[in-house]
């Protein structure tokens, strides 16, 4: 019992880690611009395919690399297009708009790409576990950890010590006097969605090697994202990865005990944060209200 | 001369929704899609009461939609075999449900509010869908049907003749949005309006803020539940699908097309939207693009909705 | 690519159709002879979108070559057949209801065909059976369809889950032993599909020591795999279909599970086989039609058309909606009339011609039931195709419907006609 | 008694102190301006009577009770009414549309789901009272946002007003207004003042506004109080000169 435990509790990390990935993309987005981005989950779609195209030509690791980077361009135009008409108004809009926009790109995917799942080949040294007894870590799953950590951490770097990341936070807080400085906060917002929408496309290329590709891929990993952000605190990115970290693991020690609840149980936490921590475990307070 | 042409607008809208079944036809609709537009009507204008007039966005009302129709579906499968009985305890459900939600939200407000709603709807999907032994689950609640209602002295056929069952909707449609109706004509209304417009001032007017959108909330979500009855007795069936958070983006979006502000407006969406989904999944498998195009034009061209002129309710 | 080709759109005579139904409420004479001179319509109501598309589509292509095959042959009663298509979603059954109502109330479809998902179709045939209208079910599996709450007028094409059950469990305790572990997908299907399994099984004395109903559309399946690897069964049964059966296997496989214990089920499909990484793609199956019969006459024909219409091999779902829309020619044509109560009576015990049932013992309606009587294909996935790309199942017993469908009482069909 | 006491008032936000130790009381009747340089905490100040967040330390007596932990509305019932800086209307309703929710408000309808004869007549009256009182008769029935700016503001008075306030709080009723709308909205403050016996607090930047209304004057600099007095008195102070003078030589530093 206590080895089942254990292993939920590493799993439910591993997953928590994804789902975290997923739910930064969508924090960035929403606390700098105030876009509840309902189409995030689209995107990461879009990079799950997008991988699976360009794995057939130029391998995993060049579809790893490139995917996202499509992704994050197709992301810089629909901001440019149409989420930027949006910003100052009602947040109803914009919510409105991406959730349009998630319906276009799920079906658009299967338009495009058929509604079966192609095969998507993961290089053959990773498919496997590392050891018998904890099998479930398997190399495609230590490597996707191994990227998230990576990723997180140099989203984290970007945001305290390059130019461009601390008028992020900056613009987080204030963007009217962010703009009164100078910053041009039109192009600022555009790199930033741009920035939340690549993570989706990495959550998307990484989704694709360790589940299957479906048009509605990115649907079902929309919502935890979501809890992950409330109860994380709104605002905050490191909330955010906290949320997703415990999501992951509440998820599966439900499965152990109770399996019929494992999807209701991250609804419990927020009710319960809500109630107890309005404001989110590491949220600013007053923030968003 | 703002009175006289609401005036006009309730008169050519009722006329359109009681003569509706002996023309439709000839537009290319059928009886079926006009009751199917009267329900999700009065599920958008539910949610317009709290969005439009209040000015409060909930991204969850699926959620109580559902819990009226499953309330409706139960009641009557398990419980009492009683049209009118199963609406009831629909509503009831929608509306508790509502009551605690609304308590556990209420102090957000905003993009955090409407957050929290989705999330909370999703609640309400994963207990219908993995609740088994009580839902069905994914498969739903079948094999009940509504039953003919009996007044004593005569029954009224609900059953069998859908044409009677299109118009005990349309009573109940009448009942719900006249009440919603009086509600906004008068100061309590008004109140709700004052919120929408300036929280700040109503605040300082001596508005309790959260009462007042706590109860338009638990309004919105009984006439939403009710909705939701009326679509199970329509269907005969309710699954899941009728509180997935889709469903809340489509009211919503019913009601910004055809204007928030209005009070008609979201019936006018709910149409449009309704006859559009209709239309397209009959003609291309690619519909939802098309629905998904819908929603990014409404929102870029469409942003106070069809009837979406100022409307000053608020007259003197 | 796009469903766009072929597809074809029903054609709305919007006058003339409003006239119909106006005229239907007070039953005029008009409407009938309206009719006769129309073509005879199938009202296709099926999952174009959502988790179900792809068998849904796979359906479709059977359905519309049938339909040609039909006209060309002449149609049905001098008419020509016409397929009237609508999405009816995957998974909302409210959708499919009232797409239903549609089709027989606005486009007075002759017969109502659907559905792959088994509660949209428990759904239809309620309404159908409301309507008096001949209902096909090509593809949804669930039991109680021709079982418990089956219908006069309600014919399917596919199995019963205990049939599939009852076809595969013999090799499975043979071959690997007693103790079995479930993956069940939370909904009807599942569940039935389950417990036929464990009647099986405990009838050759195998035993289910655990399992977990995993949701529908579940992605992440980590969980439930390290659950079933701790009770380590002699096999890890999959029930999961489609998306939720690729993701469950995938990551199975990756986790190294297919070397220590073994990986089987029932219910397999191409469609799910082709949509795995090439080393996923093990353990042991039922499937209900394989395109790969070279011993049995007129199938290499129907792949070729297959191959020309989509590019495509034949999945059991082609076959699915081929069988299905022909089905429904044949009873229309056998009864002179396009009465629905005629026509079930011609169907029922009917067999199917051999270019149509395209199995080694030919295939009937079960009279009492409406279920079809066909083959099984029982067998081992492959890794890789053998003969082309597709062969990637490797069929090792052939098993007669007759001997594993159970009896007419089992079923629990209780059948009332219409006075 | 006096009718609005405060006892050694601070607000804290963080580390920074926003008031510091202040008290005040003012007699019924009376017309209190609070002046000070920028950032000196008389919005903060005067946040904290009408109910936006409660002090860190000390009281607020209103009429006798204890109000210091009050909710807006809760103060609002008990006869404190107050405007805005950034004129707080409803600008998609009409004048009348405007006066009719506070007095609808005001007369404890807020709830109700409708009127009854009666109540509709006296909501009518009332709304006369007003329209007559702010001057605002001929545009009863505009759009409100179409409004000049002086003319907003007076349906933001005549909206506090609606509620027969024991005390109005005004902040900065002049803040952006011409010379002709300024003396516009004096001329109303003083009427209400005088006509209606109406006791009034008001924080004001324009200083003509101040000397010419208030009986009392206020002053508050870097949070705490500076002095108090007749205008007269404040006008010949020589603290006060010196922390406005001083203040405007160091603007900048203050800014940042």
């Amino acid at each position: 019992m206590s080895q089942l435990l254990l292993f939920n509790v590493s799993n439910g990390l591993i997953t928590g880690a994804f789902y975290a990935l997923m739910a930064l993309g969508l924090s960035m987005i929403l606390n700098l611009s105030g876009v509840i981005n309902f189409a995030h989950g689209g995107f990461l779609t879009l990079g799950a395919y997008f991988a699976y195209v360009l794995q057939q030509r130029i391998g995993f690791f060049g579809a790893l690399l490139i995917a996202p980077m499509m992704t994050a361009v197709l992301g810089l135009l629909v901001e440019r297009v149409l989420i930027r008409p949006l910003y100052g108004r009602d947040p109803l809009y914009s919510l409105l708009l991406t959730f349009g926009l998630a319906f276009i790109l799920v079906d658009g995917v299967r338009i495009i790409w058929g509604p079966g799942s192609p095969p998507y080949q993961v290089p053959e040294w990773l498919t496997s576990p590392l050891s018998a007894t904890y099998f479930f870590l398997t190399g495609y799953r230590v490597f996707m950890v191994v990227l998230v950590v990576t990723a997180v951490a140099a989203l984290f770097y970007v945001l305290n010590y390059t130019k461009l990341g601390l008028r992020i936070r900056a613009g987080t807080k204030d963007l009217e006097t962010l703009s009164t400085l100078g910053v041009n906060t039109r192009i600022l917002r555009n790199l930033n969605f741009g920035l939340g929408i690549y993570l989706a496309g990495l959550a998307g290329a990484l989704a694709a090697g360790f589940l299957g590709l479906s048009p509605a891929l990115g649907t079902s990993l929309l919502m935890p994202s979501f809890v992950a952000i409330i109860i994380g605190g709104l605002g905050s990115l490191l909330g955010t990865l906290l949320g997703g970290l415990l999501i992951g693991v509440a998820v599966g020690l439900t499965t152990v005990f109770y399996p019929a609840a494992s999807e209701a149980v991250i609804y419990v936490m927020l009710g319960l944060v809500l109630v107890l921590r309005p404001r989110g475990l590491l949220g600013e307070e007053g923030r968003l209200h | 001369m703002n009175g006289l042409k609401q005036h006009y607008a309730k008169i050519i809208v009722w006329a359109i929704l009681l003569t509706i079944p002996y023309w439709f036809t000839y537009v290319g609709g059928y009886l079926g899609l006009a009751n199917e537009i009267v329900i999700y009507a009065l599920a958008a204008m539910a949610l317009n009461f709290l969005l439009g007039f209040t000015g409060v966005l909930s991204f969850g009302h699926a959620a109580f939609f559902g819990l009226g129709a499953y309330g409706t579906a139960l009641t009557i499968k398990f419980l009492v075999p009683s049209t009118l009985v199963g609406l009831a305890v629909g509503v009831l459900t929608a509306t508790v449900a509502g009551m605690i939600i609304g308590a556990l939200i209420i102090k957000r407000r905003g993009v955090y509010f409407a957050m929290a709603t989705i999330a909370f709807g999703q609640l309400f999907f994963f207990i219908a869908n993995r609740w088994n032994s009580v839902t069905g689950g994914d498969d739903g609640v079948g094999n009940w049907h509504r039953l003919p209602i009996n007044l004593g002295f005569a029954k009224i056929p609900l059953f069998h003749n859908s044409l009677v069952y299109y118009y005990f909707t349309l009573l109940m449609f009448a009942l719900a949005v006249g009440a919603m109706g009086l509600l906004l004509d008068g100061p309590f209304g008004r109140s709700l309006m004052a919120i929408r417009e300036n929280e700040r001032r109503a605040r300082f007017l001596g508005i309790n803020i959260e009462l007042h959108v706590w109860i338009s909330f638990v309004i919105s979500t009984a006439i939403c539940g009710l909705a939701g009855g009326l679509l199970a007795l329509l269907d005969n069936f309710v699954n899941p699908r009728d509180l997935r958070f889709d469903l809340s983006g489509v009211l919503v979006v019913m009601a910004v097309m055809g204007g928030m502000r209005s009070f008609w407006g979201p019936l006018l969406g709910a149409a449009i939207f309704q006859w559009l989904r209709e239309v397209l999944s009959s003609h291309t498998p690619n519909w939802q693009t098309y629905i998904g195009i819908v929603f990014v034009l409404v929102v870029l061209f469409f942003r106070r909705g069809i009837l979406g002129f100022k409307l000053s309710t608020v007259k003197s | 690519m796009s469903l766009n080709n072929g597809f074809k759109l029903p054609r709305r005579k919007l006058l003339q159709g409003g006239a119909a139904l106006a005229a239907a409420q007070i039953a005029s004479p008009f409407v009938l002879t309206a009719r006769a001179a129309d073509t005879v319509k199938f009202g296709w109501d099926n999952p174009l979108t959502g988790v179900y598309a792809e068998p849904g589509k796979n359906e479709l292509i059977g359905a519309q070559l049938a339909i040609a095959q039909i006209n060309a042959k002449g149609g049905i009663l001098g008419r020509q057949a016409e397929l009237v298509v609508q999405d009816s979603t995957s998974g909302d059954a409210g959708v499919a209801v009232q797409v239903a109502r549609k089709m027989i109330d606005q486009d007075k479809v002759n017969f109502l065909i659907g559905n792959v998902n088994s509660a949209l179709a428990i759904g239809m045939a309620q309404v159908a059976n409301e309507k008096s209208v001949l209902m096909m079910d090509p593809g949804g599996h669930s039991d109680t369809i021709t079982g418990a709450t089956c219908h006069w007028n309600v014919f399917r094409i596919c199995n019963t889950t205990q049939t599939e059950a009852n076809a595969i469990a013999p090799t499975l305790i043979k071959d690997y032993g007693k103790k079995w572990y479930y993956i069940t997908p939370d909904y009807a299907f599942g569940h039935a599909l389950e417990a036929g399994m464990v009647k099986a099984c405990a009838a050759l004395g195998g035993t289910r020591i655990g399992g977990d109903l995993t949701p529908l559309g579940t992605s992440d399946y980590s969980a439930y795999l390290i659950k079933a690897e701790a009770a380590k069964p002699d096999v890890l049964i999959f029930l999961t279909q489609g998306t939720d059966m690729i993701n469950a296997l995938k990551q199975a496989v990756q986790f190294g599970l297919d070397k220590k214990m073994n990986l089987a089920g029932a219910q397999q499909e191409l469609e799910a086989l082709e949509g795995l990484p090439p080393e996923a793609r093990v353990g042991n199956w039922v499937m209900e039609w394989y395109y790969k019969q070279p011993n049995v006459p007129h199938v290499a024909d129907f792949n070729k058309l297959v191959m020309a219409k989509s590019g495509k091999v034949p999945t059991a779902r082609t076959w699915f909606g081929y069988a299905g829309i022909w089905s429904c020619a044949l009873a229309a044509n056998g009864a002179k009339s396009l009465d629905a109560v005629k026509m079930a009576k011609t169907l029922q015990g009917m067999h199917l011609p051999p270019e149509i049932a395209l199995c080694p013992d030919g295939a009937f309606f079960r009279a009492g039931q409406n279920q079809l009587i066909a083959n099984l294909y029982v067998g081992k996935a492959l890794h890789t195709g053998k003969d082309g790309p597709d062969d990637l199942f490797d069929v090792t017993d052939v098993v007669k419907g007759t001997a594993v469908a159970g009896t007419l009482a089992e079923t629990g069909c209780k059948m009332t006609w219409p006075a | 008694m006096s009718l609005l006491q405060i006892d050694h008032v601070s607000r804290h936000f963080g580390k920074l102190i926003a008031v510091k130790d202040v008290s005040l009381t003012v007699e019924p009747g009376e017309l209190r301006a609070i002046i000070g340089p920028n950032g000196a905490g008389k919005t903060t100040f005067f946040n904290m009577i009408s109910g936006f967040f409660p002090p860190t330390t000390g009281t607020i007596r209103f009429d006798g009770e204890d109000i210091t932990r009050l909710t807006p509305e809760q103060r609002v019932a008990r006869g404190m009414a107050r405007t805005f800086q950034i004129t707080e209307i409803f600008p998609e309703l009409s004048v009348a549309g405007n006066l009719r929710i506070a007095v609808e408000s005001a007369a404890g309808f807020r709830m109700k789901p409708w009127l009854n004869g009666v109540q509709k007549k006296l909501v009518a009256e009332r709304i006369d009272e007003l329209l007559t009182l702010g001057n605002l008769t001929a545009s009863a029935n505009n759009e409100v946002g179409a409004l000049s700016h002086g003319d907003q503001r007076a349906v933001e008075i005549m909206m506090a007003m609606a509620l027969r306030p024991k005390i109005l709080l005004l902040d900065e009723p002049a803040a952006g207004m011409g010379d002709q709308e300024t003396y516009d909205v004096s001329r109303l403050i003083r009427r209400v003042h005088r006509d209606q016996k109406l006791t009034i607090m008001l924080v004001e930047h324009d200083m003509r506004v101040v000397f010419n209304l208030a009986d009392r004057i206020m002053v508050l600099a870097e949070g705490a109080l500076l002095a108090e007095g007749t205008p007269d008195e404040i006008a010949q102070s020589d603290v006060v000169q010196q922390a406005y003078l001083g203040k405007e030589a160091d603007l900048g530093k203050e800014a940042a």
